[in-house]
């Protein structure tokens, strides 16, 4: 890990930053926290499921990185968008998703959040500003970009957060994107949530240059660092990153450094890379969800009985969430073709004419 | 283009982006007056960065604006293709139909103008391979204008497929307000004996041909021009076949999994009991495009070699 | 794979890159061994980069190395689109003949897997449709090693489409040195009835329908593997069709422009009076790859709808 | 143009270089300047044959630019290597292809260096270590890692010099490159010919950030920045590039400042953009071959009339050039289908079987 390497640095802040964490309330500090009990025991549960043999293909797990979701998320006004890549369950529920919509898409339930078509890489929630959900490393950066693009457009100020990891740095989608971004003065803040890892490739065997946010320089554009084991801490340096957004309609690359404790996906080795040791030494001195729950205690703003009720609601909402799912119907079959094209699914508006799809029909019987 | 000015008035969320389309007034002058029409805010001038604005347009599509994207040559789709084609049409079915894309993409997409293998991609093919994508390739200026109109108003992607060669062409373009749908063809020319079935500039060339098949050789060819390739329409193509009973379909698409191959399998599939002889096949040469421009034109089918081929269709 | 060890045994400019083949012993353990046995210099961890490293493959082909490209997924060639489906084929033809590119380029295609649509490309056509590449999908064990090790000392760029599911299939490989060279297909199973076409993991479904059908229908199914896509095999092709007048075409590909359609216009234009029937197709499910477990092996070609297409292609 | 704003600086620079201009022959700066007038007066002869319809396509002539090229290329060990975009006439020229064989692949003709197959935007001479000629915009940039690559790889002390136009520094495959390069310490040097602008769009139209070899620093590349008007200049700065690459094996961006005195390509527009009077005082102050000839009078290393006999034979080496070309024969029609695959072309070595081309043979009459 590269962390203590690193020095915090800003361009382009105008006047000191008010401190955004400085009127908040002792409900809103416990929301925080439930949400992200709620999204550990949501992860933990769907990893179980995985391991029973109830879910299938990839699962790529959140766990150890709740506060960056719950941090950034917290801080979202009416027109403060989110995109993020495979790994987006925190996320989804940060934005507001249920359990329930999110369990099913795992399991493929036609209650899923996507219909049980997109599944764990690919959870929607336009409603809530939430835009997925990609599989494609980096492949969602030139689009938070059009939603940073479509806000200032239409004269709205807002902001897109674009999530991604540390490995995504390395396409070529993304420097595309930074570059308009900086050129045009978009609102859009691209939050690296740096856990060290790529797959089984730590930050140094991937990435030349020892701060990934730091390339934000070739482009003009304004960086921060960020320790994304304190929630508060992630709530300061984004509320400044959306005012850059908001105020100045100006873009950041914020790079949180966080953690993940599992497998990259849930199928895969972790042995090959990183000593249990490191993993075991990030649990005990650095998990956020410890580090807020003593936090928040001695703060007198809860006791260690309310957070074990919150944690027990949170599992129980995992497993009702499990029931949920496992009750739901799969999509009928019908579905395999709707949601391809618009226009199909709206045959009211439809103006084309001809074939749409194109196998050969089975055989009648 | 009368389309993108008639749809930007109509619609203030249509706006075009692309590499030169405001300052220089359009790489072959297609957006030319639409910058002092529309203003700079719908009229961008784009970085040389393919993947990124056509990512930003389907960002910028997802949230209700209707973006335009001008390919300079529809071969640079290649270093947009996973944005083009990943990202454009999979979003809607990955969001179970949350969000569509109404994205046009356009710009001209032939060889045969001495531009060498680097620029001279024709991926309508790739395009209909591709379920969640529209792709249509006008032959005439009056289909080129109610395409894209049609393409503008449509709320999921379409890839407009032009030629440069065809650019010059002028044709009766009416100055009203009228769309080509999407998914059907045009019977450009009536004929009894042989059906031609093409799309895009080789159309222009197998009517040619089928001038001289008239007059030389008293043959009477219908030539039906696809205009759209997804969707299809099968029933004009089918219909022509039933009449004619042969078949000579005419492509500037390489042949290995072009379009033609799409429509061969099509003909034969549900029209078996018709055909009088095979479905011949008249593709691009299968090799890179040459630069030396006289094999160049051999590459590409030309009205007379449409002409052999034909009378070998007969045969 | 025991091909890429041992040609790498053999030939010193051989070496392999990608993203996890090194340290994390590959995705899917395939390349496990090889950076224990070849180090660092042979056995390359690359960032996220593939249109980057596969563009630097290619350099380093022209310099004369013989690189050896993982994709995690074939699905992730869209990214380097450019790289592989422009660079990779014209650099030989317009240097007229000064370089070429001796290049692999391997990695799973395939749906199936609960992936999702932005993982589950197939993109053989896409390849075959391009002069200057190669492309094989092989449906065993022994044909992977063959086909890969024929690849590794080819001349030009080879794009291997593997298939995860079949990674754990354990056929009979011997350990000796053999290749199977690009361009023959594999009758895997004679028969006298129908002709079935497959390639890849379609291969093993259409044998498995082979049984259903000789066992409860008594027919006799004769199933060709076109194992490479270009070069074709077309007269094994053609061969069976001679013999059994009947065809059906069985792909993982999606339709439109699918590989099958251009086995289809071949072979009906050239075996056209062999034919008793439409030639019939079945191919993946004309959407995109849908996560749901249930759905999704509906999307792809199983035993009993291939049995189904077989009973209606002989109807 | 921002040349002015811009302020040099290096990284990595270990101990002060020497000066590689110091010990020139009065031969070798005659040779230079000679190579220069040369590429001019091929370039303007190919603009003519153009005009007069003899030749179509594209034509992007690199007028104005010469000393990059032949400063650059005059510092070519035995493997030192060079690519380059479509602009691509100049290396070929410094690289020591004859004028002939360029000319004549303009021409599309059989005798051209690419048999006439690649046309203008793709001349090759893998003998002179010259890999192309590329026509994709920053489509040779991952190529020249690669070959810096293999050079690395063989043991070999050498470098790969890669040169792009300033619109390329904003294509994700360039970035990818750098990425490598940093992070593997690979020799090859980014040359940016930084002529202002890209088609019609200037480079603050473009890109985002000042000085565009600037953003090495995010990959921890050393780069510099360079006047393209004063060939010593580029042979200074590029000498300390290659040193960094055969010494230490690692690579530089190397941005050089230059002007295009004809529109983008020969067809192109050229009045939309910029103005008269700003190539009127390029030609007028920063020629680079008026400069370096009145550098070469001053010190006495030829006199005007020695320029002028220079001149002269440059131009009747291009006429005969165009001689040469107009009376060469075009491929004969094989040629199409020649040069695809390798395997093909060497029958004897031929392994694979089965049909390698797809068209519908024509009708046999
Ligand atoms: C273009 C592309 N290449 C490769 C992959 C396979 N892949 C999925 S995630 C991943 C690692 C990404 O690491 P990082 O960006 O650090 O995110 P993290 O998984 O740590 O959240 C890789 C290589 C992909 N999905 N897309
Ligand atoms: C990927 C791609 N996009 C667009 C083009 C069209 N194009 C060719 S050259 C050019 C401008 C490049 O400018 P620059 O890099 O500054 O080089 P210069 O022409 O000035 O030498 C453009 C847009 C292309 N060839 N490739
Ligand atoms: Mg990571
Ligand atoms: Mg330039």
């Amino acid at each position: 890990m590269t962390t203590t390497k690193k020095t915090t640095k800003k361009k382009s802040a105008k006047s000191k930053p008010t401190d955004v964490n400085a009127g908040l309330t002792k409900e809103q500090r416990i929301e925080f926290y439930t949400t992200m009990v709620r999204i550990r025991r949501f992860e933990e549960r769907s990893l179980r499921v995985y391991q029973q043999g109830k879910i299938g293909g990839f699962l790529h797990l959140y766990i150890g990185q709740e506060a960056v979701a719950v941090g950034t998320v917290s801080l979202m006004g009416e027109h403060d968008h989110v995109i993020t890549a495979y790994r987006d369950h925190g996320h989804a529920l940060a934005v507001g998703m249920g359990m329930n919509e999110c369990m099913a898409e795992l399991y493929g339930k036609y209650t899923g959040c996507s219909k049980g078509k997109g599944g764990s890489m690919h959870f929607f929630a336009p409603d809530k500003n939430y835009w997925g959900g990609h599989g494609i490393v980096a492949g969602q950066t030139p689009l938070g970009a059009g939603i940073a693009y479509a806000l200032k457009y239409q004269g709205l100020k807002g902001s897109c957060m674009c999530f991604m990891g540390d490995g995504a740095v390395n396409q070529g989608a993304y420097h595309e994107a930074l570059n308009m971004a900086g050129l045009w003065d978009l609102p859009v803040i691209y939050i690296i949530e740096n856990n060290g890892y790529s797959m089984g490739t730590s930050q140094e065997r991937s990435s030349a240059g020892e701060i990934l946010a730091k390339r934000a320089e070739g482009y003009h554009i304004a960086w921060d660092i960020c320790d994304g084991h304190d929630l508060e801490e992630v709530r300061q340096k984004t509320s400044e990153a959306i005012a850059r957004a908001h105020n100045e309609c100006k873009p950041t690359i914020l790079e949180i450094d966080t953690y993940r404790y599992r497998g990259h996906s849930v199928a895969d080795p972790d042995k090959t890379y990183r000593t249990k040791d490191e993993i075991a030494e990030y649990q005990r001195t650095k998990d956020p969800i410890n580090l807020y729950r003593e936090k928040l205690i001695k703060a007198g703003v809860f006791g260690e009985e309310d957070a074990k009720a919150i944690d027990k609601a949170a599992r129980a909402e995992a497993d009702e969430a499990v029931q949920f799912a496992e009750q739901s119907p799969f999509p009928p079959v019908e579905e395999i073709t709707r949601d391809v094209y618009w226009e199909v699914d709206n045959p009211e508006h439809k103006v084309s004419q001809g074939r749409m799809f194109f196998q050969d029909p089975p055989a009648q019987d | 283009m009368q389309a993108m000015e008639e749809e930007m008035e109509r619609d203030d969320k249509v706006m075009i982006m692309g590499e030169e389309v405001a300052q220089f007034k359009g790489s072959y002058k297609v957006t030319e007056g639409l910058l002092e029409r529309f203003g700079d805010k719908r009229v961008i001038d784009t970085p040389i960065s393919e993947a990124g604005f056509t990512g930003l347009a389907i960002g910028a599509a997802m949230m209700g604006l209707r973006p335009i994207c001008e390919l300079m040559f529809w071969s640079f789709s290649y270093v947009a293709f996973d944005q083009l084609f990943n990202n454009a049409p999979n979003v809607r079915y990955m969001s179970g139909g949350l969000a569509n894309v109404p994205l046009v993409i356009r710009g001209p997409a032939n060889g045969g103008t001495n531009v060498g293998a680097t620029h001279s991609h024709t991926p309508e093919n790739f395009a209909a391979n591709t379920p969640g994508l529209k792709v249509v390739c006008p032959a005439t200026p009056y289909d080129a204008k109610g395409l894209l109109k049609a393409a503008i108003r449509d709320n999921d992607p379409v890839f407009v497929m032009e030629n440069t060669i065809l650019y010059n062409d002028k044709g009766e373009v009416p100055e009203e307000d009228y769309i080509v749908p999407l998914g059907v063809a045009d019977v450009k020319r009536e004929g009894t004996d042989l059906t031609i079935v093409a799309h895009g500039r080789a159309t222009i060339t197998s009517l040619k041909a089928a001038e001289i098949l008239k007059a030389e050789h008293g043959i009477d060819v219908e030539v039906v021009d696809l205009r759209s390739i997804r969707p299809l329409d099968e029933e004009t193509i089918l219909k022509s076949v039933r009449k004619t009973n042969r078949v000579l379909l005419v492509e500037e698409n390489k042949p290995f999994c072009g379009v033609d191959a799409q429509i061969s399998h099509m003909i034969q599939e549900k029209a078996f009991d018709y055909l009088d002889g095979p479905i011949k096949r008249l593709s691009a040469v299968d090799a890179p495009a040459i630069y030396s421009p006289p094999l160049e034109k051999l590459q590409l089918p030309y009205p007379e070699l449409v002409v052999k081929y034909a009378l070998d269709t007969l045969r």
